[in-house]
């Protein structure tokens, strides 16, 4: 089984992230959308908890959010995915089940 | 493949319902199922037919309602939430001595077992709240 | 076999500062008639719903913690609540409610419904399961 | 003194509109002049009079419904927020071509002005939310 | 002038308190309400970062909110003062402005 | 004198995940009309608000970071940001909408409306405000 976790609270505000993390095992995926997307910025405060964790997990990161919220692709954590809503829609499908850290 | 969609949080406040709008819209186009859209807690504030949101903004309910409409989507909204709540169909204010409803057309109230239902017959059952 | 599926209840939320807690366990009681498989995960701020001795007099809210005693009579009894978690808040088992059931595999012995588990165990069940309701 | 309250969230789902009230009730019970409850954002849920909560729980809207009526309380819904969500009274309802409204007694709606002479006229103002 | 700060969120979950307690000058009082009362608890992960600001800053937290959610008055920071609605009203009066950390 | 107010607008939550940084600004446009002493405050996830470039098109919300730049226009020109909420997620004062205003006292001048300031700096402005709105 494998299983997709999505994160829309901002890193800098709440623990939903670094839970997700401590609860991805291996393979899993993380998604951020909403607020979720400023988790997929380099040079902030948390940016270090994502990229020691981007061994074992894969992270995925809303376009559509990060352009509504001004976040420029060039400041994006380097090895993130940049995904829209179909892309969503083929994470849920190829993972086994969907958790949503609220 | 057979998905479901929970949301948990009203229409405006939160961007949940957008998000699962949009979610809902692409796995219709990208040709899968949508066996249900479940709204609990807040979430049942999406089916009220009495907003009037601005001009230049998006219409959530009506949103909804067209989606329904265009795919015969099952929107369901708790019927304990939305008591809670005041959201109510003709048959629940009438239940419960109310001189009006609110529901949006396209919307259902029915009970939590509905949620569980979802869950079994799905695939995937997507939540979006806070 | 195939119609039943893992269900896995998420709860991250303290009780009465919002309604979370409260619905969540609406969901599990009308879930438990569908003869599903059903557990319960308690982490992060969840696990302040099941503090012993909640008294909601003077806040004039429903105290809905009995009800999670009951759960066991519902055949609900993998409650799983994370040890980091509890640590995290200064709490141990001693702080929560005693929920047990009776075990009818092993003649209607009274069991510990709750299982302390760590993070990693946590993520294990998470993964193992069916269908994540989160609230 | 003279204190207004402001009110951010919907009833049941936050704590917000609870304490709110218990605040409310203790600075009148205290001798102290209620200026002005105003309700915004998803706050302007609590003043609809389609809520059916359980018997077993305290019922939010009422609560304020009476209160108001007992120390003749300004509870003013705000407009805009009203509209975006779907709370209406009789004369918003026909402006915008609705059929039914579903404002409770004792709460008015009226403009985001209300908050701000609020603040300038009352000696202490104080946010409920989330 | 004399500021009151009021407090709603878990400190385990959010960083309101942590915003609230940068953010109060010497003489301010902070109070916990709601799920902000964990904050007043004993042993948990932020309780360092109250008594570190207790110095400076008086705190306050809701009785009702402490009794709801099961913690016992042993397990409260000691000088943390708890009070009930009457209180929070006299908190009000008492300081020129009221400012809600949500 | 007596009947100006020093009003503090207090922002911390980021725009578009929730509603409240556009129910904000509507009313800081309203409270514009009072002729009241107005200032605004950004800080922890609040300075998010201010990002440059935001394009709404494929979340199909309203834009609003627009009416920003219009405060100047209502003569709500005194905006604090907090430089350790900037600090903290990466930004500075260039990743953030210009923001200025006409100063009718220097022969109307183009001047900054915004101010970076310390959290030092922020926690004086609080205290020294008469009404507080938080969002």
């Amino acid at each position: 089984m494998s299983q997709l976790h999505t994160v829309n609270k901002s890193p800098l505000e709440r623990i939903a992230l670094e839970s997700a993390i401590k609860h991805a095992v291996k393979g899993n995926a993380i998604l951020m959308i909403e607020d979720g997307v400023y988790g997929a910025m380099q040079g902030t405060q948390k940016s270090g908890m994502v990229t020691d964790a981007m061994g074992d997990i894969s992270f995925y990161v809303m376009g559509p959010d990060l352009k509504a919220r001004g976040i420029d692709e060039a400041r994006i954590i380097d090895g993130i995915n940049i995904i829209d809503y179909n892309g969503f829609v083929t994470l849920v499908t190829e993972h086994d089940v969907t958790q949503s850290w609220l | 493949m057979k998905i479901s969609v929970m949301i948990s949080e009203g229409p405006y406040t939160h961007q949940a319902s957008d998000t699962a709008y949009h979610f809902t819209k692409a796995a219709l186009e990208g040709g899968h199922e949508i066996f249900r859209v479940f709204f609990y807690h807040d979430g049942v504030n999406n089916g009220t037919r009495l907003a009037t949101p601005p001009q230049d903004d998006r219409n959530i309910v009506n949103r909804w309602s067209e989606l329904a409409a265009e795919h015969n989507l099952d929107l369901v909204l708790c019927v304990a939430a939305a008591q809670r709540r005041g959201i109510a169909d003709p048959d629940e204010a009438k239940r419960n001595g109310k001189d009006a409803d609110n529901i949006a057309p396209g919307f259902r109230i029915s009970g939590l077992g509905q949620l569980i239902e979802a869950g079994i017959q799905s695939d995937r059952l997507v939540t979006f709240g806070d | 076999m195939s119609d039943v599926k893992k269900f896995l209840y998420v709860n991250r939320k303290a009780p009465y500062g919002t309604i979370y807690a409260l619905e969540s366990l609406e969901v599990v009681l009308i879930g438990a008639a569908f003869e599903q498989d059903v557990a319960l995960a308690f982490l992060d701020d969840g696990v302040f719903q099941l503090t012993k001795g909640q008294d909601t007099g003077e806040v004039g809210m429903k105290n809905f913690s009995p009800t999670y005693k009951a759960l066991g009579d519902y055949d609900v009894n993998k409650i799983y609540v994370e040890k980091e978690s509890l640590d995290a808040r200064g709490l141990t088992l001693d702080d929560l409610l005693p929920l047990t059931y009776e075990d009818e595999d092993d003649d209607w012995a009274e069991k510990d419904s709750i299982k302390v588990v760590s993070a990693a165990e946590m993520a294990e069940i998470m993964e193992q399961s069916d269908v994540i309701l989160s609230f």
